[in-house]
């Protein structure tokens, strides 16, 4: 059990028995040691199993929007939750008052999946070093590459730490710069062969909208992607285009790039090479150096008197 | 029992493709697919492709009729018979699984035309496991890396080739046609193999001590739901999911009725015209999907409607599956 | 399923000539709703109007479609016939096959093609329009003038003498505008000052006009009934209230200046009025000419003012106005004088603009009335007027005609005859246009009795030559070289919209033309209104016009302001956006794109979402294209209905 | 289908300027193929980016959404807030594969009756030398 585990596990107890939150979110003891679960404290013997080690893989920000969790709420929250939450927050979706943030410093999560292929064993535990990655299965430790084992998301994450929060479970690393590398690859091709790339990605959509469920900036009471008049006809590839294409403008310039769409989605298509897109060309055209964390004024809500006409300059090139 | 040797499994594949659609296991951008096979290679290391038998005979979306006209004289035409079509590489599981589902769409007082004419026209040749994956549990719910439930062909994967046993008349036929490249079997060890494959999740799963007559109300729900982001990827690639919903597509004077599947996760699953929704909370959605399948489909067809194939519990991104399911309701005290 | 009516207008020929148009109605009869379909002649027309009453009457139709013309020429037309009907005027659309389609298009079967796609989009639309009812505005009955001219002030006198209070601006010291600048007038030969005066000392002394002069109108917010305009009151380092008129300032002023309105002709003070008649009757200070405001010297104006009523410390004051109504009547400029190098205006002294002309002439001008060179002040003998001088000129960018020029420059050599009986006036010109009533009469007359010789030809170039000008150019009817040695020339220049007028446009969101003249809500049928309710236009500010015609505009865009202000309550458009409250996020992502602010938040048992205020809500659709899951409907152009449209469009 | 074929061009067009713009190509009788099927909206800010991709779904070959100049706008900000979306969204269209010319964003004032009509030739000659429009499409 590390050191911040268990201040975590003090400080949720002591959050929920001075009443300061009736649930505290964070992860759980799950199935098998490498998949912890989300985990809804509701009493301090609840905060005492809250777990915190490299494993702890999914955000938790879309939890707030749950109801059945007696508010306020406290959460566990990494950087990309930590943007999750700002995003909920500015979208008023969620109230200040009902959230109380414990901030913690996260350096990646293990994939399980990865972390089963590369090791040829179920992982009962991990450690991450530097570039290292120690990995214990039924048959000892062994050391990997961080590539090889962390979930793709978190090797291009820029946000260790959330930007601000109520208590804080260890020092905060400053966020960096994100990049957009595989976008700029995609353009470079010609538009047949990029339009055979995605229809060989959305032909596999089951349109099972683990992407929409997971997404921090997707949380429509009602979404249009349900109602006839926009999506009907049920699965082909026209309505994924419209679905994918619809859902990437919708969280334009409000994705908080956290890769839980790609990381959710059963077909893998790469999703998050959608909204980087967005992301690159709202940093070029708007001067936006960070779109990925909310501002006060989204990009699409505003407007320059001098903005370019981004349709005029050479397309899809920058 | 026969044997074909490996390197001649594609030519009795384009054999069988010159009067059916072929289906074959295809890896596609690392994982494997059950797809229209042109030649591919075929995919061996899987476990499981991502998309079960279920899919091709109980298609995501089917037309069920066309209609053109104006408001007096509409006609209106059946959906074209579906082509014959082989089935290459299902898993046991999967087969298990489509034939519980050929019961619902086929036993009974109706009988769901759409879905036999498309089951008749389809032979399946599934090839056992000689390998598991933690989340395989085939064994918790009665079936076997070798089940013979469902399928038409088995074929026992080998060093050098396959033993091929006929389980069905339909199997017997589509053998028929690979006269010249079946041998006859030396000995059963690859069926031996199969049929003895230890399977990670172990059989005590099922010892469900919580019946649904006094689960309903069960805090347990309420504590397992909450985790659950109300997300189709279990019922979609479930190979035993047959929840279903019909829809009409216009365009001007003609248009098409489809069919797809629907997913009782959805919010709006329930949602009935004038706003009532019978299931507004993520409990009693997530609860009714595994009351389903371990109490009100035994109750009417005697079996689970699950077939262990480990599909959710791979894919579900926050661990809500059956297996962990069974597992809780095999420890948790009754209120 | 509603039923559909679809009736497909001949417009005489203009749509029957490329459009078959019996097909179209017999291709509509298959789409889906539809229960009737005929086609005639002239549905705008009386009979027309009626066939679709009738058969909205014995068909029962609950929805219309007309193919005809544009909806803006009668989208109001065809609603009123259906509400007399008994039909909801809002469950009427109308598919333009005229503009859009059989004027456009020449291949028959394509332009058929097309007007049955628009049909087939149209009775889509229609299909899913909801009955409206127009609801009520208050009305704030007082108007705002902008432009002090003769169209501004007939303007404010017509709606003040109906007992509406007026804000008349000005953005000159004075009323009077470009006429107070004139000498006489054609056809009467009325001396200007003489018509001009008595009707700003009205304007000056009616009790229901608060003249603001020399003040600018920054801002307009708000929508016809309810606008409200902040007007900066330019510093006249003078305090207008202490001053009494005595005028001692401009007397002693000893700074001469350049004076914009002498038009060069003669100097000006560095504070004064424009003219001794100007209302109000307040001297300005020129802060670039004046001597104190360039070395801190010099305040002879504050030490002689007997009433200590100079101010060399006031601010431009703002205000805001609310007002009900605003008439644009900003009158026109004439062309600066750096685009006729050919000519030499602006090198050679003796080559002036027909404004100064006027100044020459007039009696309160500089020369007091007598025709001089502003070279050496000597009576010119020779003058040649040149016509078209920037105007009907594509490569100087204004193809228009100026139209009132070949009137004051048949004047000029009218006056100039009276003034210099052995003077000669040549006057090259392209075309006469003298169209108004005795115009062409006015013109015969200098001709014959006055003398003045008309040359049919353009002037190549001007040129001195010994203290006399050159001016070559062409004779076209007799086909020779013409050469003319003048001692005035007198350009014609081009009438282009006035200097404040561009700013003016953006503040009230009203277009204008390439030239910045304001564009008119229709040229033949609706010449005074612009396309924002509440916004008139009147005078030159639409395009250059004389007199006569500018006081007739004013007299129209004040009965539209009276029609206006005859209701209590104004019925305002009902198509405006409105919230589905069960969709509805609560995200007010849609706030931000109001440019009307019309947005606001309303609270729900247990969240916040949003609400339109239909008074401010103008229904341009900005909040429904950001709302993302279709929460924001906009009445008219819902998402429904745009997205089977596009349907209809492409089958 | 006429011998040659023709494309189907769904246009955009913002009632104060764009479509007024049309109207003035109207009644100055100047003529342009009638490809361009038009679908008048109050302002081009209310043009949903959707509705873009429906109209090729639903088998338009080329989509034009035209409003006012900036800073001409009747709402004073429409346009500039499709200035910023259709920035994005242009270059999102080609990410996905679509050619440059089959979607264009145009200003067209009620002056510019030629402007239209040239825009209209433009975009018919492109699509024309593109051939019809396959991606996106639904396969009825």
């Amino acid at each position: 059990m590390s050191e911040r585990e268990s201040r975590l596990r003090s400080l949720a107890e002591e959050l929920l028995a001075s009443g300061q939150v009736r649930t505290f979110i964070g992860f759980g003891p799950g199935y098998e040691p490498s998949r912890p679960l989300p985990w809804f404290a509701q009493d301090p013997a609840g905060a005492a199993q809250l777990l915190l080690n490299p494993f702890c893989g999914a955000t938790l920000a879309r939890y707030l929007l749950d109801d059945g969790s007696p508010g306020p709420v406290g959460v566990l929250a990494r950087g990309c939750d930590g943007l999750g939450i700002e995003r909920l927050l500015a979208d008023r979706r969620v109230s200040r008052d009902r959230v109380h943030v414990v901030g913690v410093t996260c350096r990646g999560a293990v994939d399980p999946d990865k972390a089963y292929r590369e090791a040829g064993d179920t992982p009962l535990s991990a450690e991450l070093e530097g570039e290292r990655v120690l990995l214990t299965t039924a048959s000892g430790t062994r050391e990997f590459p961080r590539a090889s084992c962390l979930y793709d998301r978190c090797l291009s994450c820029a946000d260790p730490s959330p930007r601000w929060a109520d208590d804080w479970l260890d020092e905060p690393l400053p966020p960096g710069k994100r990049e957009f590398p595989d976008v700029a690859g995609l353009e470079q091709q010609d538009a047949d062969r990029r339009y055979a790339f995605w229809t060989r990605q959305f032909s596999r959509c089951l349109r099972c909208h683990a992407c929409r469920q997971a997404c921090p900036a997707c949380h429509c009471v009602s979404c249009s992607l349900d109602h006839p008049e926009w999506l009907d006809g049920g699965i082909s590839l026209d309505n994924n285009f419209m679905y994918h294409f619809t859902r990437a403008y919708h969280v334009a310039g409000r994705c908080i790039a956290c890769g839980e769409c790609q990381q959710a989605c059963p077909a893998q298509i790469p999703l998050m090479l959608l909204n980087d897109k967005f992301m690159r060309d709202i940093r070029d055209l708007f001067g936006v150096c960070h779109p990925h964390r909310p501002q006060e004024k989204e990009p699409l809500g505003q407007f320059c008197p001098d903005d370019p006409e981004g349709w005029r300059e050479g397309g899809a090139q920058p | 029992m026969k044997f074909i040797a490996a390197a001649k499994l594609p030519l009795l594949l384009e054999r069988l493709g010159r009067h059916s659609q072929v289906y074959a296991p295809v890896a596609v951008d690392g994982r494997v697919w059950l797809s229209p096979w042109t030649g591919e290679d075929i995919a061996g290391g899987y476990v499981n492709p991502v998309n079960s038998l279920k899919t091709l005979v109980y298609p995501q979306t089917e037309a069920v009729l066309e209609f053109e006209g104006g408001e007096t004289d509409v006609t209106v035409r059946e959906a074209s018979p579906p082509a014959p079509q082989v089935i290459f590489g299902g898993r046991p599981c999967d087969a298990a699984g489509l034939d519980l589902i050929a019961r619902v769409f086929m036993e009974g007082p109706f009988v769901d035309e759409l879905f036999r004419r498309r089951r008749e026209a389809t032979t399946i040749m599934t090839v056992a496991c000689r390998q598991a994956a933690p989340s395989c549990f085939c064994r918790a719910m009665g079936l076997s890396p070798a089940s013979e439930r469902g399928s038409d062909v088995l074929f026992f994967p080998g060093p050098e080739g396959y033993l091929v046993e006929a389980l069905t008349e339909a199997g017997e036929q589509i053998l028929e046609q690979a006269a010249g490249l079946l041998d006859d079997a030396t000995g059963d060890q690859a069926r031996r193999a199969c049929q003895e494959l230890p399977v990670p999740l172990a059989g005590d799963l099922n010892t469900v001590r919580l019946t649904p007559e006094e689960g309903f109300e069960h805090p347990y729900w309420e504590h397992l739901a909450r985790r659950c982001r109300s997300c189709g990827t279990c019922t979609y690639l479930c190979p035993t999911c047959y929840c279903t919903a019909l829809f009409d597509v216009t365009r001007g004077t003609r248009g098409r009725r489809l069919r797809g599947w629907d997913c009782c996760q959805f919010k709006d699953f329930l949602l009935m015209a004038g706003g009532h929704n019978a299931r507004p909370q993520k409990k009693q959605r997530v609860r009714n999907r595994f009351l389903h399948k371990l109490s009100y489909h035994p109750a009417n067809y005697g079996e689970q409607a699950c077939v262990g194939c480990g599909r959710c519990v791979d894919n579900c991104p926050v661990c809500l599956h059956m297996a962990g399911v069974l597992k809780d309701l095999g420890e948790v005290e009754r209120a | 399923m509603p039923r559909t009516g679809v009736f497909v207008c001949w417009c005489g020929i203009n749509i029957a000539k490329t459009v078959d148009v019996e097909g179209v109605a017999a291709a509509s009869r298959s789409l889906p709703g539809v229960v009737h379909a005929e086609t005639y002649k002239y549905f705008c027309s009386e009979p027309g109007q009626n066939l679709i009453k009738e058969a909205i009457w014995e068909k029962r139709l609950d929805r219309v479609v007309i193919a005809t013309c544009s909806p803006s020429m009668h989208q109001a037309t065809f609603r009123e016939a259906a509400q007399a009907a008994g039909l909801n005027p809002y469950l009427v659309q109308i598919a333009n096959i005229r503009e859009q389609c059989s004027w456009v298009h020449s291949n028959r079967e394509e332009a058929t093609g097309k007007a049955v796609a628009l049909v087939t989009a149209m009775v889509a639309k229609v299909r899913r329009d909801e009955p409206l009812q127009a609801f009520t505005l208050p009305v704030n009955r007082r108007v705002l003038v902008i432009g002090g001219g003769i169209a501004g002030m007939q303007a404010a006198l017509d709606i003040a003498d109906a007992g509406y209070p007026v804000v008349l601006v000005e953005r000159e010291p004075n009323l009077g505008g470009r006429m107070a600048q004139l000498s006489e007038t054609f056809p009467t030969l009325d001396c200007a000052s003489c018509i001009l005066t008595p009707k700003t000392a009205e304007v000056a002394r009616h009790p229901l006009i608060e003249l603001l002069a020399y003040s600018e109108v920054r801002e307009v917010s708000g929508y016809v009934g309810a606008f409200t305009a902040t007007i900066a009151r330019k510093p006249a380092y003078v305090d207008w209230d202490k001053c009494i008129g005595c005028m001692l300032c401009q007397e002693k002023c000893p700074r001469k200046t350049p004076s914009d309105f002498q038009r060069g002709m003669g100097p000006g003070k560095a504070i004064g009025v424009n003219f001794p008649q100007a209302v109000p009757n307040r001297p300005v200070i020129h802060r670039e000419h004046c001597t104190y405001f360039q070395t801190g010297k010099c305040q002879v104006c504050a030490r002689i003012c007997p009433v200590d009523a100079v101010d060399f410390n006031q601010a431009e004051t703002t205000q805001e106005k609310q007002v009900g109504a605003i008439v644009v009547a900003t009158g026109y400029e004439v062309v600066a004088p750096d685009q006729f190098g050919e000519y030499g205006y602006g090198k050679y002294p003796d080559v002036i603009d027909s404004l100064a002309f006027e100044r020459l002439n007039s009696s309160s001008g500089p020369t007091d009335g007598v025709i001089r060179r502003p070279s050496d002040g000597a009576v010119p003998k020779e003058v040649v007027f040149i016509q078209c001088a920037g105007s009907r000129d594509p490569d100087k960018g204004k193809p228009y005609c100026s139209k009132i020029c070949c009137m004051y420059t048949a004047k000029h050599a009218m006056l100039y005859r009276h003034k210099v009986p052995d003077g000669q006036a040549y006057i090259f010109y392209m075309d006469i246009r003298a169209g108004g009533k005795r115009y062409e009469e006015f013109v015969q007359r200098a001709v014959e009795n006055d003398g003045a010789l008309y040359l049919r030809g353009r002037v190549a170039r001007v040129y001195p030559e010994d203290g006399r000008l050159v001016v070559k150019g062409v004779d076209t009817l007799s086909g020779q070289n013409v050469e003319v040695f003048a001692d005035l020339v007198v350009l014609a220049t081009a009438a282009v919209p006035s200097g404040g007028a561009p700013g003016l446009a953006q503040a009230l969101k009203v277009g204008t033309d390439e030239h910045g003249f304001f564009n008119e809500a229709h040229p033949k049928l609706r010449p005074v209104e612009t396309l924002t309710r509440g916004i008139f236009l009147a005078g030159s500010a639409l395009a250059p016009k004389d007199i006569s015609e500018s006081v007739a505009q004013a007299s129209g865009a004040a009965a539209k302001v009276l029609a206006l202000f005859s209701r209590e309550e104004l019925l305002a458009d009902p198509l405006v956006a409105t919230v589905n409250e069960s969709h509805c996020s609560g995200c007010f992502w849609c706030r931000p794109t109001c440019p009307y602010q019309a947005i606001e938040e309303k609270a729900l048992r247990d969240r916040q979402v949003a609400t339109v205020n239909a008074g401010l809500c103008q229904g341009c659709g900005a909040c429904a294209a950001a709302c993302r899951n279709g929460a924001m409907k906009l009445r008219g152009f819902t998402d429904e209905q745009l997205l089977a449209e596009v349907n209809a469009l492409c089958l | 289908m006429s011998l040659t074929w023709e494309p189907k061009i769904v246009g955009f067009a913002c009632q104060w300027c764009t479509y007024a713009g049309a109207d003035l190509a109207g009644t100055s009788r100047l003529q342009y193929p009638a490809t361009v099927r038009p679908i008048r909206v109050p302002c081009s800010g209310r043009v949903n980016p959707a509705f873009v991709l429906r109209a090729f779904q639903r088998g338009a070959d080329g989509v034009l959404v035209a409003g006012c100049h900036p800073g001409d706008c009747h709402y004073t900000t429409g346009n500039l807030f499709t200035r910023r979306r259709y920035s994005l969204v242009k270059r999102f269209l080609e990410y996905l594969g679509m050619e440059p010319e089959r979607f264009r964003v145009e200003w067209i004032s009620a002056a510019e009756g030629k402007r239209f009509a040239q825009v209209v030739q433009e975009m018919t000659a492109d699509l024309k030398q593109l051939g019809p429009n396959w991606k996106m499409r639904e396969t009825t």
